[in-house]
């Protein structure tokens, strides 16, 4: 064997591998949509027909819809409370040593590593003993609700930005100072453009991750009003049709939108 | 543009002095620089005349107005960063705008303004760039536009010219000097390449441990170094080590010179190697010496000669024709005029 | 206002940012950890003293110690395996382009993003089909539930190993060929030890967040087989008691420990 | 060690010719250097040699042997990096040690030889450092001791000192120098700085465009180079532009000279700064030129004279005691000995 065929099966070896867990990630999402077409209700195999139905089905049931704008305003507004947290935490974090700096650095990893129920008991015990020792109206409030998901944002957002704060040069800003910018001239003009791609993508990513997110509402919404993931579940609970799987393929497919606009604008893969 | 006079300018950091005591009068229109090995304090001074570093101690005046207490946006300098620092979000013409719309100056005079200080550094036709776009000769232009576009009254080089190659070192520093004094604009630079100060500068500051050394011309650091810090840090110099006694000098390597100087003990001789006389036959006060190694820099060649087992000079000849061009091993004779001699004992005690 | 108070000004509001941001982020923390030493049974506030009673009767339940068992093995042969996929897939990735490379990038935030409901309704789906196709009892095993768990460890892995990937200065290998290595006594001697910290780490949050998993677990495990966070949510249903918080502060030190371990010799804040 | 023969080296990316049609014959114990601008083919070639790149076409001979078709690691080359490319999670020692484990060396013999060849580099005291507690130069040092320490057939040095200070740059050259001639080993390196060419080489292969454009002696590309690109790329040279007709030399901006050479039509005459003779008054050949811009330079002093509105060139003087140092403004008369000319069409056709 010469050196350069031995060159080129180490290659084809590595792709190989790279080719098998695309395969590996992608199979669920190519099932799921394939479901989501079938005309029969029960998952069989050959599929009878394929037909739009379940999607029509999947606009038309009202406890969707409400779940979904519930997910939604609820995800835009912890993204919003995560951002005016996170923004001046990461400067802090970027700019100075402080006391506790390594634990908060630490913290930031924790929605990440936490089982999503342990957290989602520890907020519900949270709210449970505030309620108590305040008798203020928390528990099942939509107030509640939002503070939870703020705490799955602010992870995404601080890292993000702390991200894209790392790659950006400080002389900037005094170039900025140099030429008669103040403080927050300089912050706006050139500061807050250079590090947009991280808050931009820590926002879209605190959103989906808060959308998404199952155990935590599990135990904080109220009895009446669910999000989508806990819609899902319920209606899973009930029957299995591709209705489900058609909903997933919404979802998916918004995601993905969102992922690639924002990546126009926003090289995600230097940040993320 | 202004004079610049920085008084008693100390900055301390706990127990340690980045600048000491640093004392200067910068003439209107003159180019100045700080030349120093790095941590001499020579950045600290330029960062406290910009403003972005608070002196602990002393003044510093701009066109006669203290503006020690100012911040960075209230003092009318104009800096060229080492990195160049040009905002990459904007077109070349939005960097160079930036300190005019900072000046509140109208819409309608921005546009003229930064054409014409894009065709003073001759990227006039490359306003619609973006920095990435450019080559890192054409950034440095651009950042220097952007620093003299609203006219500072001090201009500020923090080397200016460390990430460009040899060649366009060569080039743009005789631009920016042209440019400086075409303007007549008050100019301090900042670098660690004598050669690029000696180049460049009307007058030298030569720093070290935040401390001012000499202040002079290029002649008189060159001549008339004030110690034996500056004669070996601004030219090249070979040094002899040794005693002087009765009017002789004697190294340890059993060398013995005649030397008038007055003083005694421990000294040690700066020798220039371009001062150097070499020829293949003794002559008055030539001293022999074996060809160490030869090093031939184009219309020049280096001999490193030994002239006992621990003496060793660099004497540096031309390539013309007809001159001796001595090969590795050779024994040559080599003379100098009178050296400066410096206590041994101080790096900065004064020489003789 | 001199320029000197104006600048620390800013410094003390981006300080307290930071201190908010902790707090938000630890609060959850501290309360279940204070319930998990209550004495009483119910979550009131004052409480009536301490004990470490719930401690046993977390440890005394066997129910727990099989599902946290069951998940430990399931966690530990899907990050076993994800690594074997991701260590060659991450390679290719770093070194070669080919077709798909962007998707595969892009894939690789999937698990992330996709809400955990849809992407074990998409694999539940896959298993069902799988098993009508081929006939072989693939629904509720364990090698189903660990293939499904892959799916979790894989973008962890192959992300944190691109990561030490990008930062590996490859004439290291030119380096060690010229002084007479050949390919694998290259990646074994110099290539290996600069990424292990990408593989440490990987392999790290692959795990924990497969052991962590409650939405995937809940379309996958068998009628008998419970992972622990199912049994935590199955024994939530039947009563809510500080056992509960016992469990989860116990969670939390493991991970704590493991992380802190971890970051003794690899430095995470370098590759996360 | 070893000689080393390329025989036709060609390295094709689709239509971009990296290096073409290579022939160098580097004798054994003979320090070859490489220089040539960035792009020029210049790393392609080393790393053929030490066995990255797969040349399309041509022959690699290291010691006599044919090596073309081997993988880097049956190649006994030792390449110091230009980053030196030292393990990270290795101690010095271990670094050094690594080519003699490859090799199988006994155990018990690897560690004399390692300290050996730190001793070398003055560097045995710090065997048992990790590489980031070292400054460059000393990393530099480490990445030499583990280039040489298996007795390596060739070794290459790829811009090894590029990455250092000017200071350190000066010594260190020197120094790998003499380690060459001491162990009189064979070596190729790789540079853009003609200064570090100059200085170190025993032959200087100029390279442009992937093509070799002259070989030879420091002493021949200064005094003989063979196209108007080699006169430009190594010393320094003015080109005066214009046109050559009837035994006389005409330039744009009017000057004219006489010119006896065997050519015809557009034409370039290259001067050497080191080379002009520059003086108060008018003296036989002398052109008057003025004194646009003084670059003091320690020793030496530039001067750039204005000759015509369109025909600059570059004086150099020397700064000793008595000699002319004429000021910005004046006009001074400038003479030079016989200068070679080129055709004006292609910067790589032969001068006159």
């Amino acid at each position: 064997m010469t050196a350069l065929s031995r060159r080129h099966l180490g290659r084809w070896t590595l792709n190989a591998a790279a080719m098998l867990s695309f395969l590996y990630l992608s199979i669920p999402l190519i099932f799921v949509t394939w479901l989501s077409f079938y005309r029969q209700e029960i998952p069989s195999y050959p599929p009878e027909g394929y037909s739009l139905r379940w999607y029509s089905a999947a606009i038309a049931n009202e406890r969707f819809i409400d779940a979904f704008a519930t997910s939604a305003k609820v995800g835009i507004l912890a993204t919003i409370i995560g951002l005016a947290v996170a923004l001046p935490a990461a400067l802090a974090l970027n700019r100075y040593r402080f006391f506790g700096h390594a634990a908060l650095g630490n913290l930031l990893l924790m929605p990440l590593i936490v089982p999503g129920i342990v957290l989602g008991f520890a907020l519900y015990v949270f709210q449970v003993e505030t309620e108590i020792a305040t008798g203020l109206p928390i528990m099942g409030s939509f107030g509640g609700l939002v503070f939870g998901h703020v705490l799955l944002v602010i992870p995404w957002t601080v890292r993000l930005i702390l991200a894209s704060l790392a790659g950006f040069d400080r002389t900037l800003e005094e170039a900025a100072m140099n030429l008669g910018a103040g403080r927050l001239t300089t912050f706006r003009r050139v500061t807050m453009p250079s590090i947009l791609p991280g808050i931009v993508a820590g926002a879209l990513f605190g959103f989906v991750s808060s959308f998404g997110n199952l155990e935590m509402s599990l135990f904080l919404v109220a009895p009446g009003e669910t999000t989508l993931p806990i819609a899902i579940l319920q209606y899973l609970q009930w029957r299995i049709d591709p209705t489900i799987a058609a909903i997933s393929v919404l979802q998916i497919l918004i995601i993905a939108v969102a992922l690639l606009v924002t990546d126009r604008f926003v090289k995600l893969s230097r940040v993320v | 543009m202004a004079g610049l006079q920085l008084h008693g300018l100390t900055k301390r950091y706990g127990d340690f002095h980045a600048t000491q005591n640093v004392e200067l009068d910068v003439k209107e229109g003159e180019f100045l620089v700080l030349l120093g090995p790095s941590g001499c304090g020579k950045t600290t001074t330029l960062r406290m005349i910009a403003g972005f570093v608070d002196p602990t101690e002393g003044s510093i005046r701009i066109g006669g107005k203290d503006v020690t207490l100012l911040p960075p946006w209230k003092r009318n300098t104009g800096l060229v960063f080492q990195n160049y620092a040009l905002f990459p979000h904007m077109t070349v013409a939005q960097n160079v705008a930036f300190g005019l719309e900072m000046r509140g100056v109208p819409k309608s005079d921005i546009g003229p303004k930064v054409q014409d200080a894009l065709d003073l550094v001759q990227l006039g036709h490359l306003a619609g760039r973006y920095p990435r776009q450019m080559s890192g000769g054409q950034q440095q232009r651009v950042a220097l536009a952007r620093a003299l576009v609203f006219r500072p009254d001090v201009l500020l080089l923090d080397e200016p010219l460390s990430n460009l190659d040899a060649k366009l070192r060569h080039e743009v520093r005789i631009e920016i000097r042209a440019l400086q004094q075409r303007l007549g604009i008050t100019a301090v630079m900042v670098t660690h390449d004598q050669e690029e100060a000696l180049t460049m500068a009307d007058r030298l500051v030569v720093m070290s441990d935040g401390q001012v050394r000499q202040v002079g011309s290029q002649r008189d650091l060159y001549e008339r170094p004030a110690s034996r810090f500056v004669a070996g840090f601004v030219g090249r110099s070979s040094f002899l080590e040794g005693e002087v006694r009765d009017g002789r000098f004697t190294t340890a390597g059993g060398l013995t010179l005649p030397c008038d100087k007055p003083m005694r003990g421990p000294a040690v001789i700066a020798l220039r190697p371009e001062r150097m006389t070499v020829a293949a036959q003794p002559h008055p006060g030539s001293v022999p010496g074996e060809v160490e190694f030869v090093s031939y820099m184009g219309g020049l060649i280096d001999l490193h000669l030994r002239l006992s087992p621990t003496d060793l000079v660099v004497a540096q000849v031309s390539n013309r024709e007809g001159s001796l061009i001595p090969e590795l091993g050779d024994t040559v004779h080599v003379s100098w005029p009178d050296a400066t001699a410096f206590p041994a004992s101080d790096p900065h005690a004064r020489g003789h």
